[in-house]
């Protein structure tokens, strides 16, 4: 069923709220009132609850069922976090009360960071960052700073073919020339190719880990040392960090600034699309180049280093207003009490458990790109379709009319006509194999089909 | 571990399926090296009722402005969201969905956000909108980015005095490895207008854009026409920030002043304090420079059956197709923030918009009669929305400290935000929401009073 | 889409919680340990959020969209209500805790019974009984409790024909035979049968008013004068109190005792059948028999009483543990207090207008029963489908098909095949025409084909 | 008004649509010296903000249980809710539907009332359990009822002393005009076994059923099977009382014991404790006896395309069809907290619920040890799971006010529940459950042993 636009069934003159009178007074607005209509309507709150209700209707997420989105971790969203991020004393504080009245507030972001070094095993983190790009953002001004600082005025950051858009992205923002490197037969990086690119102009290497293929990348500590040597830093895109955590360290792989996706790795809410929150863990080398603000602990008790100090401070500045996504760092520590150091470790092996048994039981009925073992999502190609008339596309539109969220298709760009799977906690109940995961049969059963007919959509709604 | 529904039978038999002996043969492909076998030195896991516990403890030692006369503003404001907007962006269909690349399971994100977009692009009064952005200051960033890729060639943007001290820093952060040259103008509380005329006098035919808040972090309110004039006549973009939307209900829109990119921070609609953060990102402009906008946006088509039906539309300047060579780098928008706000709007419509920003305004005309009267105690503002800024006969933050003991937030001190400006030691900015009770203002007064009469 | 049962997907050892380990200690338990298998499935949480959110998305509610149910007013049940509900001062308090530290829930009851006895003009209120059902059951008792008082044993409750089922189970469950009352050709009592049917075996009436036919009964005090000078009490049903409430007082009617169901004219959430929650008011020939517990202003603030007083206390005893139900309290109280006198008033008059539009766009499609104007709804018999095949139930069917709930069938049983209609606050933008409405059109497109067809489900899962 | 879809232009276009002058018109049946011209003098509607601002005026003037040390049992039970459960319940499709009484649009509702079903009857250990009624006592109230109807003839319910005070005053209000005699036996917190024993020996041939809870009200364990055996010698029926349904995750379930109906108050697992409701009412039977069960029961069934479904089943019991002829006037019953109940014992599952009765029972003894040794305090239990009573040197209700005043809501005063009776003004009875620390404990034994000290 269509549900209207609000534009169709509010107007200007309802409202769904109930203020106190206003009465008479002199407006100190100096002549700029507004006059024009806004175009703005409004909508009783029965209404208003009936119209976004039917439009959550139309919406699939990780409460409605199985969701084996690959390349963007998609993770169990406690209610427990919910309701702590809710209470007044976190919730109901401004960023900019005397210090003396939000001890509590820094004490979760001293706590936070507190997780996040011993995890990552770095020494510094900047929870500033907004979100996994622009955490990417901070890591590559910070490597910038710091080469800006020894005079080093480099030129080139190199990226591998699979890594997710936001790297060079990311790069060019930051006045990078981007450099491809491509994979080896293996789905790596190919290391005498790096070996090759790399050189005086190289500022670093942006690289994923376990990377876009599902792939833990073997020779790591190597390419690190090897851009080390180079002069280089090397930059870890921290999106599938949750296949590792509690397990490996990147501290012990030679990485110098890591972004960790709170809401991939650590359960904040996806939210259709955000908020996110992405701090970066720094090197000792890096460290002293992150944004501020930072909290610290003076005599007085917890406070913020909101300004850079007079002489000699390195941190390449502010980010953003304030001091980052509170509500996410709350739920993201609740998360990691819940789980604790062998909760967390649990949670990869979990997760690497779950897709090693999915690759394993459709190896037979599709085409793994890749020899396992396979981290946290299993990649396959298109070979098994070849001359059955469906593509990729076909298969996954097929999956959402099975009544599931699709994998992700048509990456990393590596692969021909990619499906990356990772399965995200399933039912217990779900068999991985041909006869009732959704995946495999369907080629023949609705994708062909869906050739001859025109697309149905998933949900209906009556 | 109650989020995992594997158990260790279940562990055994899938790793038996897979045909290896132990879960470390799953990691073989990490580097001996860097292999963790114990576990590192963190708690282990908690029960839901411990985590609980550990959160009320930290709560406790905070101070929630509901428990106190609360008058802080500067970029953050204060006001009653509706108990609706809570319960329906806490839905599992909105709160657990995925980035809506998915049109067909995803149009109830890509509707809200349509909705969402006509109502930012009318609020401000623009052409368009996007689907949000990460908040205020880096929208801003991304405006005079923006500003720089239409005016090509030009290569300053000129900050007005009296921008958000954070937004001024998060744009020379942004702009700190292009080339582009970023101008602050030094902040003058005591002289609104004559911020303005000395940002008028800096436009020069190398000028990208010029950049001003209003009401600005003073609580001064501008009238935008004069500074998009001469901008306009130069050859140069204005960008307009809003850091306190809601004063969008009583006073004229930027875009209908002229501006030509406006930005603002959403949060005062829909979304709570959260101590900074998350907020939300609002982006407009004009229609002809849709494709060097930043960030998401949807739009409305028509599916294979007619009916009517939404996607993410101008796809092609984004990352994840562009990668290097797209408009930004930004992947994430604010989704739930802006979820939040489109229903609190719904709830308000215009009738009641205007009637918050004029109950908020009200607030701020008591406050300022409350406090004009008091010795050593000067109010600086003939225009503004809700907020005003004192200048003390003494240093504003320990009056701010000493106001905290007795139950009232009183602002924020000038130089919490720029310690190293000394003429600005003795402002204090104070706003005021429809939340301020002429109790809380009077409470106020009295206490404020009573400290300024000690002597310096 | 079949959800599975828990029972299918869970088993004995899984578990959704993490709980502090046990350890060894000594039971006290004097061997009564429990050893049998249970039988209790657990599933993870986001096994639990899943099945659960999907066994949601199998209901229909006010949130889903158009309620025209009649006889059981069907409210908006606005957040802030179960926001305050859930306050820790008011939800986690124990019903035996020193009333010194339950002042402010003591004063939520005293409100509450402040706002009920003010709206409905009668002196005392008792706000134990768990549900509609249950305040039946509170006001008969204290009726017989006074009968028995002054020692007069009277053995008839008079019901008219078109009552709620529960009236005459409650007559019955006090032992009290029930005599039936017909009514009249416009929908109403008949006065002369009522009449010729009191005497001194007669302990009252039990009258619905608005009536289940959605009337206003007339001669309202006329019937209570009657009852009264036969010796008899008068109980009102008060569940269509929402039609009138701020623009008529039950006790200028001349009622002795009126249940007021909190969740249909004070919106506490119907919540799939329950909880419930019936005060009953009551005269002030009466309120001496109400039950226990009481709140009360004493020298040290707000206190309860809990027991009868040793000697001359008439209350006919305790009906529940405890003090009723606290959480609808808070909702009934915020939500009066959101709509002030004013508000509540303007309720009744939206909700008659409402009923009374319907009644008059239906007119030419459907056959009303009676003459209007009608009270908050509007009944229908099935004389407009005559020799069209369709029944009232097939129109019901076919109003599920189209996707709303449908209307009250089948009741009252004074009209046939009935049809009760309460528009409770539609969409602006919804017009009550045979074009727009889903009642008008459906016998001609939907009804016959169904009895071709096999029955379609209304909400389809996928 | 936000809840009203119409302003004043709708509602004068619907007047004239329907052809009257005014809306009085539509009240013209109302008797004119009825009708209410002006406003009842209460107060004038109020905004969302006020109403929240008064309700945490409320809540501030009582004393939440996370606030202090507690110890408040008999009846009622603060456990720790995953906040999951609380989520889920308030899904606007769950709590804002009807009673599911059309099927086809109510699966959800019928679902999980089944599963609910399902759990009850196997924790009551029975085989059949209804789909709630309002709450405990009302439950025991309708079972002794049914004992009646099943063992028509015999008119006599025998409550042990250990009920619970207010069942055995609400089965009296129940069985009041009905031709059933209720004998309460005298409470004996210090005589559990004689308890035991004098009931079993007032049963006769003109008892219908015996009333007995386990853990009574004191706190102390029955082992039914006796009464049980002696009940059904003499053709009575064994109604069994649970008003803490989590120690059946440790103790024989009556049903295993031999009662033929078990009723419980449930609130314990989902429900918050709501200063009294509302609360959950279980009520569980054998199979022959369904008939005369009453409340609703959902059942299972195939539809027209063979596929399962749920519907409401032996509503023919039910006042709705049978009118005066009904097994009870009981309507509605406690959807939302069954609800809550039914996911929280999902989450907890049969480890889980083992498990938290453990961690409840473990507390108990550690309360017990901790109290033993304080002079003037006896524990009077032998055999209990989460509540025991002391009898203490001096009257009760005293110590617990004064604990009040140190932050320890100290349990119930058996004065509270019994005034008149002397003999057990003495008596203090107090609950641990998980919420209890070991912390808490020490401080109530030290403040208690602190208080004992003073001279009588």
């Amino acid at each position: 069923l269509v549900e209207p636009l609000i534009f169709e069934i509010g107007d200007a003159r309802h409202s769904g709220v109930d203020l106190e009178d206003v009465g008479d007074f002199d407006h100190a607005l100096g002549g700029l009132e507004r006059e024009d209509r806004m175009g703005l309507p409004g909508l009783s709150e029965p209404e208003t609850v009936r119209h976004y209700t039917r439009l959550s209707q139309k919406n699939y997420g990780i409460d409605s069922g199985f969701f084996p989105l690959g390349s963007c971790t998609m993770k169990h969203n406690p209610r427990i976090n919910e309701k702590v991020a809710r209470l007044p004393g976190l919730a109901d504080i401004h960023p900019l009360q005397p210090e003396s009245t939000v001890q509590g507030a820094l004490a979760v972001m001293r706590d936070l960071a507190h997780w996040l070094t011993t995890l990552t095993g770095m020494p510094s983190v900047a929870l500033s960052p907004k979100a996994g790009a622009h955490g990417e953002l901070c890591g590559i001004m910070a490597i910038r700073s710091a080469l800006e600082a020894r005079g080093d005025a480099r030129k080139v950051i190199l990226v591998p073919e699979s890594a997710h858009g936001t790297n060079p992205a990311t790069a060019a923002f930051c006045g990078y020339q981007v450099k491809a490197i491509p994979a080896s037969d293996d789905g790596r990086v190919d290391l005498a190719a790096l070996k090759a690119a790399l050189g005086p102009d190289v500022a670093g290497i942006m690289l994923t880990n376990p990377n876009t293929c599902g792939l833990f990348e073997r020779d790591i500590i190597e390419i690190a040392d090897a851009v080390h040597e180079a002069g280089g830093f090397f930059y870890c895109d921290g999106a599938n960090f949750n296949a590792i955590v509690g397990r490996v360290r990147p501290g012990d792989l030679g990485i110098d600034a890591m972004h960790i996706n709170l809401h991939k790795t650590f359960s904040t809410p996806h939210g259709g699309g955000g908020p996110g929150s992405g701090p970066v863990v720094f090197s000792k080398a890096l460290a002293p180049y992150a944004p501020i603000p930072f909290v610290e602990e003076g005599e007085e008790g917890l406070f913020l280093r909101e300004h850079k100090a007079a002489e000699g401070d390195k941190s390449f500045g502010r980010l953003v207003a304030f001091h980052g996504q509170m509500g996410m760092y709350v739920r993201a520590l609740a998360y990691m009490m819940s789980h604790g150091a062998d909760g967390l470790r649990q949670v990869a092996e979990d997760a690497v458990l779950n897709a090693n048994y999915l690759l394993h039981e459709l190896a037979s009925d599709m085409t793994p790109s890749f020899e396992g073992p396979c981290m946290h999502e299993a990649l396959f190609d298109d070979r098994f379709l070849k001359d059955t008339g469906v593509s990729t596309l076909d298969f996954a539109k097929a999956m959402i009319d099975e009544g599931y969220h699709p994998m992700t298709m048509y990456f990393p760009l590596v692969v021909h006509g990619a499906m990356l799977i990772e399965p995200r906690r399933p039912n217990r109940k779900i068999r991985w194999t041909s006869s009732s995961l959704p995946c495999a049969p369907l080629p023949k059963q609705h994708a062909q089909a869906r050739q001859t007919a025109s697309p149905v959509p998933l949900i209906s709604h009556h | 571990m109650r989020y995992l529904p594997h158990n260790e039978t279940d562990r055994r038999a899938m790793l038996s399926a897979i045909g290896v002996q132990s879960i470390d043969d799953l990691f073989r492909d990490v580097p001996p090296a860097a292999r963790l076998d114990a576990l590192l030195d963190l708690p282990l896991h908690k029960s839901e009722m411990e985590v609980d516990r550990l959160f009320r403890d930290y709560a406790r030692k905070n101070v929630p402005a509901a428990e106190h006369a609360f008058f802080v503003g500067c970029g953050a404001y204060r006001h009653h969201v509706p108990a609706t907007v809570d319960h329906l962006i806490q839905r599992g269909e909105f709160l657990t969905a995925y980035t809506p690349y998915q049109p067909e399971i995803a149009q109830g994100t890509l509707q809200y956000l349509f909705e969402f977009q006509t109502q930012v692009a009318n609020l401000l009064g623009c052409d368009v909108a996007n689907a949000s952005l990460y908040d205020g200051s880096t929208a801003c960033g991304e405006a005079i980015l923006m500003a720089r890729r239409i005016t090509r060639g030009r290569k300053r943007a000129i900050l007005a005095g009296g921008l958000h001290s954070h937004y001024g820093d998060v744009a020379q952060t942004m702009t700190r490895f292009g080339d582009e040259d970023v101008v602050r103008l030094a902040p003058s509380p005591d002289d609104a207008q004559g911020d303005m005329d000395r940002l008028i006098a800096a436009i020069d035919d190398n000028t990208s854009c010029v950049v001003v808040q209003t009401p600005d972090m003073f609580g001064h309110l501008h009238d935008l026409g004069p500074i998009a004039e001469a901008a306009h006549a130069k050859g140069a973009l204005l960008v307009a920030v809003v850091t306190e939307v809601v004063s969008l209900g009583a006073v004229r829109s930027p875009g209908e002043m002229g501006a030509d990119i406006v930005v603002a921070e959403g949060q005062s609609i829909g979304n709570s304090l959260n101590f900074g953060g998350p907020y939300l990102g609002l982006f407009a402009t004009r229609a002809k420079f849709v494709r060097q906008m930043p960030g998401r946006l949807v739009g409305e088509t028509v599916d294979a059956d007619g009916q009517r039906g939404f996607v993410l539309t101008l796809s092609t300047r984004e990352q994840h197709i562009r990668r290097e060579k797209a408009t930004s780098n930004i992947c994430t928008n604010s989704g739930l923030c802006s979820l939040a706000f489109t229903i609190h709007m719904t709830l308000l419509g215009e009738e009641g918009l205007r009637k918050l920003a004029l109950l908020n305004h009200r607030q701020a005309t008591r406050l300022k009669a409350a406090l004009s009267g008091i010795k050593g105690v000067e109010v600086l503002n003939n225009q503004f929305f809700n907020e005003v800024s004192l200048r003390l006969d003494r240093p504003a933050a320990p009056v701010v400290e000493a106001l905290a003991g007795r139950k009232i937030l009183a602002g924020v001190p000038a130089s919490r935000l720029y310690p190293d400006r000394d003429d600005l030691a003795n402002i204090l900015i104070l706003a005021t929401t429809e939340t301020v009770s002429d109790g809380d203002i009077a409470a106020l007064s009295d206490a404020l009073a009573d400290i300024m009469q000690a002597e310096l």
